[in-house]
């Protein structure tokens, strides 16, 4: 089990560094951009993954708590003028927080209702958003409602960099960001491999005899509801500081479909697939971008290829392919 | 205008550049007449930079900007492009969709396709992505978002933001102006209200509750009393519960800012079933042919405004005529118009300043802006000049009383389904009466 | 009072569509466990058949209508050939099948756009004029919506509960293996169920189309609102789905004229978390929810 | 006349894991057989093979004179019905419903009455119930609609798991006379039960499975004599 942990986390520094490097190579902005997305899916993928594909909590609630990050981040900062680096341990508290309130409201269920519930509170939570029209503040003629209605928060601070590296601001948020990427998968890693990890895994395998052993199915289950809610706050509010918004897009049911479409082609209860698979769905839709025309009927035909060909994602084939070549090599020693 | 559609049939070169004179206005013969003048600089294609909503909810603006600025290309190129270098036109997606995906689209373009220019009708999201793509790429962005918002930006920011232009007024003038028009109409004997109260009924759209909650503060200063407050989901379509409550206090006055054009439709069709004497204005959707489509006969009677719509004089009739021609008559000539006129004045200003600027060359591009800041442009739409403190174009009449130094805040009445709004206000663009829609006779 | 009966009128005018947007999805995911993201998609792809049908062909609306229902069912059995059917038997099918069907409704939203465009085409397949009704004026189509909502989804719980081969869809729904030993081909029931869920989405896009526009993403906005509906029934229970849609529409409606219209749906969620958190199986879904 | 159902050198499992091994055996056209045996090693695996639910990995099975079709539901239609082991039960339909569905196979002129009035005389207790829901009964009455379900079917061969499992003695005592009544009928049927006396005179022919193998095969009187073999694989 401990080798586990270590190969992975030597497989995770690796990973680090050579992202690091990338700055030096890639200087488009564009490009780095594009980076910068991919490591916050790939971070919210990661905790999902450790949620849904390790713990066996179906939640759909994911955007809200990678909302409530981000919002965290835009209020403070608009409201109170709290710097976005310091509100952005707030934001994954508070998201935290919310888990636990949502986690003792429906965590007793069954995956489907879990889904649906969380899905049900998130989409309140949006349309209470976007329908409210009661201005808080007016700023010079226009009105910023206290949610920020249907255009949200904008012009939050800046992190700092643009003072300090001018043209090359960017460089310094993608530093940020790759941290916090970094922060969140190292811990995932440390939660599947570790006694959590095997909680979980006996609690899947055998509930009754886990019951038993007085594993509490519930209780774990909030853990890794509240424990994945502070990392994918976390990366919410990174987004809030890069971007410089929230807004309720945030909560698009395309995006939450995007981001569960890498942990499932990546593959789900693996612990490198939703990388993997932020960087396939990421590669394909620059791709698709070329394509112009085409763009959005090549990302669902990709979509529905790979989950039909590839149930359990890339980290399934990968595996089956691996244990086949092994199987051969075995089979060459052995005669 | 559907008279004038007969008459145009496969355009011969030189039909194409007499109405290309024509919709481009007196522009088509500047930028000819500088573009001979000039040596070409280079074959290099300009890039225009398209960030547009072709996806999702308002795809249907987005693609009828994107006629606009294929039209506005062709026609540039035509006339030699931009001091001889030609045009070309690159649209990227931001698929209705929030900041990370419009910033995306908008940073593609510059990294990618080397925009010179960024040129968008609206984009939904916080409004503020793509100037602070454009300040960081030291490019020119020119967009018609139609919020205050622009305008806090320059405020607040003018050294970092010069280079972001909003190419039509601020929504914040439609409340004023609405009032401003109503009031008119009553004090000229041009209609006489049953009372002085306005039902205000508005969407969850900042853009709607801007012009919303300018209507319910100004009121009382214009004589009226706003009796009704009601804030609805989008979309709607089922209006009974909001029209019981219309038909318990009938106003003298409607006015819908929420704008989605069917929303709006199913409004007209359900109060039309048991109207009460009450003068119905509609923000935006109305102008649109899928609003008429849709309330067919229940369309006739309604008002609605816009502070960048296509005149219905020489210049805009032919605009009109030429981009119907191209696109059909489903096309809809106050959104493609937009982005047609913003690349023509673009054009305009990138040959007087002596050529376009690519990413990053700060100077050639602050020439442009400032070629931009003190160009009057007339465009179909009206003319185009810059509220230098904004970079928000002025509006008349709220802004200035010389048509001829503003945007048109242009009323229109729908008094024929078949055909777009008549322009009854203000004058000298006018071509048709106020009449009392038929529900109230 | 007429404020009250125009509030009837449009709560079951609301409900009806609600209601015929959340039974197939009810039954698609009661007999699969299966949650059909491109349902939306297929109430679009039904309401552009109507359209096409009788603008383009000139097919009388009867044919036309019945033109888009066809057109879903048709939609629903390719969905069920190309794609569900390799997937049943995966692990993980509740969470794949979701994101499967995600790409589906990305894929044919796209071509629904590339073949008419975004303009927000008038449904033809409506009838026009009012009835008036106690002092309230109604449009013959809010009439005609109620009768083809309730027309087909009384069909469809006669069709579940009193013939053998609805009989066969709901016991494959609670035990495949046992169905599969009584004789049940599960795979064409699947198929079958999916035609019908295609179909009834085509009958919803159409009635919703009548009442607001075509667009390619009309579907977004009420086929969330039928997944909210089939959680507040309980998973899966078709009748459940129908009586609540009935019942969230006029509340909705109420909250509407007595509170605000924009409290409407809010409102509607809120009464979900409550229902979900003190009955998890849903208002008439029975108890098969795992506690520990 | 050919066997009713032929197994030969018939393999399957779970996964990699193998359960059954080259097992073969051969049913005629009527009376009672039981396969006995300690639980655990594929009495279950058997049946489940038999009728489709597990995949056989290799070797053939005939049934009534052909090679027996693919699928589950073929197969069921072909006249080989499984009576799985926990009922398998249609829990949100009443007992008629559940019953009904036993008879899905059966062609469409066929009179669902003559079915229930069978079902009812042999286990009178379900036609008081016959409205109710499955979920509300009791486990004899539940095991009761579980057999009558699979005598709807009107099959050429009924396979019954485990008939005794979970119920109360009293309760086995009445599901065992039923069994009785029905075998005086001639019917074709194959039980699985772990206890041998309690099946001792119902059967005419017993398989011993143990291991994934069939260990011994014989009659009512073989079994008498046997009792040290079935001492030794059953423990006592």
């Amino acid at each position: 089990m401990m080798n586990d942990v270590r190969n992975n986390v030597v497989g995770g520094l690796l990973l680090f560094f050579a992202l690091a490097c990338a700055p030096a190579l890639v200087g488009e902005r564009y490009l780095l951009n594009e980076m910068i997305v991919f490591l916050i899916w790939a971070s919210v993928a990661v905790q999902w993954n450790v949620l849904t594909g390790h713990a066996g909590v179906f939640s759909l609630g994911q955007m809200l708590l990678f909302a409530i990050g981000a919002y965290t981040v835009a209020m403070t900062n608009t409201y109170l003028g709290i710097s976005p680096w310091f509100a952005m341990p707030i934001g994954a508290t508070v998201a935290a927080l919310a888990a636990v309130l949502i986690g003792l409201a429906c965590l007793r269920l069954a995956a489907a209702y879990v889904a649906l519930l969380t899905f049900a509170i998130s989409y309140m939570v949006y349309v209470l958003i976007i329908t409210e029209t009661e201005c808080f503040t007016t700023v010079g003629g226009g009105c910023q409602r206290f949610f920020g209605g249907t255009s949200g928060f904008s012009r939050i601070d800046d992190l700092g960099f643009r003072k300090l590296l001018r043209g090359d601001w960017i460089v310094g948020n993608y530093y940020m960001i790759l941290g916090i990427f970094a922060l969140s998968f190292l811990a995932s890693i440390i939660v599947i491999h570790g006694r959590l990890g095997l909680a979980f895994r006996a609690l899947a395998d055998s509930p009754v005899y886990a019951a038993a052993r007085g594993l509490d199915r519930t209780k774990f289950r909030i853990v890794a509801f509240v424990f994945s809610a502070f990392f994918t706050g976390l990366t919410g509010a990174a987004y809030a500081a890069h971007f410089r918004t929230a807004g309720p897009s945030l909560f698009d049911f395309s995006t939450l479909l995007f981001i569960l479409a890498m942990v499932i082609v990546g593959g789900l209860r693996s612990t490198w697939g939703p990388v993997v698979g932020a960087a396939l769905m990421m590669g394909m839709v620059e791709i698709a971008k070329d394509m112009g025309e085409i763009r959005n009927t090549m990302i669902g035909l990709v979509i529905v290829l790979f989950v039909v060909l590839m149930p359990d994602g890339i980290a399934g084939l990968s595996r089956r392919v691996v244990s086949r070549f092994r199987k051969t090599n075995d089979a060459k020693e052995a005669s | 205008m559907t008279d004038t559609n007969k008459t145009t049939t496969m355009p011969t070169r030189r039909n194409f550049l007499r109405t290309a004179a024509l919709g481009g206005a007196g522009s088509a013969a500047m930028l000819a007449s500088l573009n001979s003048a000039a040596r070409a600089q280079s074959s290099e294609p300009i890039v225009i930079g398209a960030p547009l909503p072709i996806t999702g909810a308002v795809a249907a603006d987005g693609i009828e900007f994107q006629r606009g600025l294929e039209m506005a290309t062709a026609e540039i190129n035509e006339l030699g492009g931009i001091l001889g270098r030609p045009l070309e036109l690159v649209v990227e997606d931001t698929a209705s969709g929030g900041d990370d995906l419009i910033s995306s689209a908008g940073q593609r373009l510059v990294d990618r396709s080397n925009a010179s220019v960024l040129i968008s009708g609206y984009n939904l999201g916080s409004n503020t992505a793509l100037p602070e793509i454009a300040a960081d790429a030291s490019l020119i962005y020119m967009h018609a978002d139609t919020v205050v918002r622009h305008n806090e930006l320059i405020r607040e920011d003018p050294a970092r933001y010069w280079g972001s232009f909003q190419y039509d007024p601020a929504e914040i003038y439609y409340g004023i102006g609405y009032l401003d028009y109503i009031k008119n109409l009553v004090e000229s004997g041009q209609f006489t209200p049953s009372n002085n109260k306005i039902a205000v009924i508005t969407g969850p759209i900042a853009y709607s509750i801007n012009i919303a909650n300018a209507i319910r503060e100004n009121a009382a200063e214009y004589g009226f009393e706003v009796s009704l407050y009601e804030s609805v989901q989008a979309p709607i379509s089922e209006w009974g519960p909001t029209l019981a409550k219309l038909r318990e206090d009938p106003p003298g006055f409607i006015a819908v800012t929420h704008f989605f054009p069917q929303d709006q439709a199913q409004f007209m069709l359900q109060f039309m079933n048991n109207p009460t004497p009450s003068l119905i204005y509609m923000q935006y959707g109305a102008s649109l042919a899928a609003f008429r489509d849709i309330a067919g006969d229940a369309s006739e009677g309604v008002l609605y405004a816009t502070v960048i719509g296509a005149l219905q004089d020489e210049i805009g009739l032919g605009f009109s005529e030429k981009y119907l021609a191209a696109f059909g008559d489903n096309a809809s000539v106050n959104s493609g118009g937009q982005t047609y006129s913003a690349l023509h004045a673009y054009a305009i200003a990138a040959a007087l300043a002596g050529g376009a600027g690519a990413a990053y060359e700060e100077e050639q591009n602050r020439l442009i802006a400032d070629r931009l800041r003190t160009l009057i442009f007339r465009s179909p739409m009206g003319t185009m000049r810059m509220d230098p403190e904004t970079q928000s174009a002025f509006c008349y009449p709220s802004q200035t009383n010389d048509p001829s130094l503003g945007m048109p805040h242009i009323f229109s009445q729908i008094q024929n389904k078949n055909e777009n709004g008549y322009i009854i206000a203000p004058t000298p663009y006018d071509v048709a009466a106020f009449k009392t829609p038929s529900w109230m006779g | 009072m007429e404020a009250i009966f125009q509030i009837i009128v449009s709560g079951l005018t609301l409900g009806a569509m609600y209601a015929l947007g959340s039974v197939g999805l009810a039954l698609t995911y009661g007999t699969m466990r299966m949650f059909n993201m491109a349902h939306g998609v297929f109430m679009a792809i039904g309401a552009y058949g109507a359209f096409f049908a009788a603008d383009v062909l000139g097919l009388p609306i009867l044919l036309a209508l019945l033109g888009g229902i066809v057109l879903g069912g048709v939609v629903g059995a390719l969905l069920h050939l190309l794609v569900v059917r390799f997937m049943l038997d995966t692990k993980d099918f509740e969470i794949n099948i979701l994101v499967a069907t995600a790409g589906v409704g990305i894929l044919l939203q796209d071509l629904l756009l590339k073949l008419f465009g975004a303009y927000p085409f008038r449904q033809p397949v409506q009838i026009e004029g009012t009835v008036e009704l106690g002092g309230v004026v109604i449009p013959v189509q809010s009439l005609a919506i109620l009768f083809v909502g309730f027309t087909l989804i009384s069909a469809i719980a006669w069709g579940l509960t009193r013939t053998s081969f609805g009989l066969s869809i709901r016991a494959t729904a609670m035990n495949r293996d046992a169905a599969r030993l009584m004789g049940v081909n599960a795979t064409a029931t699947y198929l079958q169920v999916l035609i019908i869920a295609g179909m009834l989405a085509g009958a919803a896009g159409v009635m919703i189309s009548s009442i607001s526009t075509l667009s390619p993403d009309m579907g977004t906005n009420p086929a969330i609102r039928a997944f909210v509906i089939c959680v507040v029934a309980g998973l899966g229970s078709v009748g459940g789905a129908g009586i609540t849609a009935l019942a969230l529409g006029l509340i909705e409606a109420a909250v509407q004229y007595y509170i605000g219209a924009r409290f409407g749906l809010p409102l509607m969620l809120a009464l979900v978390v409550i229902v979900l958190v003190r009955r998890p199986a849903g208002l008439f879904g029975r108890e098969e929810v795992v506690r520990s | 006349m050919a066997d009713l159902l032929s197994v030969r050198n018939l393999c399957s499992g779970y996964g990699h894991i193998p359960v059954l091994h080259d097992v073969s055996f051969s049913l005629p056209r009527e009376g009672v057989s039981a396969i006995i045996g300690p639980n655990g090693h594929g009495k279950t695996t058997l049946l489940r093979t038999l009728s489709g639910l597990n995949r056989s990995w290799s070797g053939q099975i005939e049934f009534d004179g052909a090679p027996i079709p693919q699928s589950v539901e073929a197969r069921a239609r072909a006249g080989l019905v499984h009576v799985p082991q926990g009922d398998q039960l249609f829990m949100d339909m009443t007992v008629m419903e559940n019953l009904a569905m036993g008879a899905y196979a059966r062609p469409k002129g066929y009179d669902l009455q003559t079915g229930f009035a069978e079902v009812f005389d042999l286990f009178p207790r379900l036609a008081e119930r016959r409205q109710q829901r499955v979920s509300s009964l009791s486990g004899g009455e539940r095991r009761m609609v579980g057999i009558g379900r699979g005598m709807m079917a009107g099959g050429k061969l009924l396979m019954i798991d485990e008939p005794s499992l979970g119920l109360a003695p009293i309760v086995i005592e009445q599901v065992y006379d039923a069994l009785r009544k029905l075998a005086s009928t001639g019917a074709a049927i194959l039980v699985v039960e772990e206890n041998p006396s309690r099946i001792e005179t119902v059967a005419e022919r017993f398989f011993l499975m143990d291991g994934g193998k069939f260990e011994w095969t014989g009659d009512t009187e073989a079994l008498r004599n046997s009792s040290d073999i079935v001492a030794t694989y059953l423990g006592g």
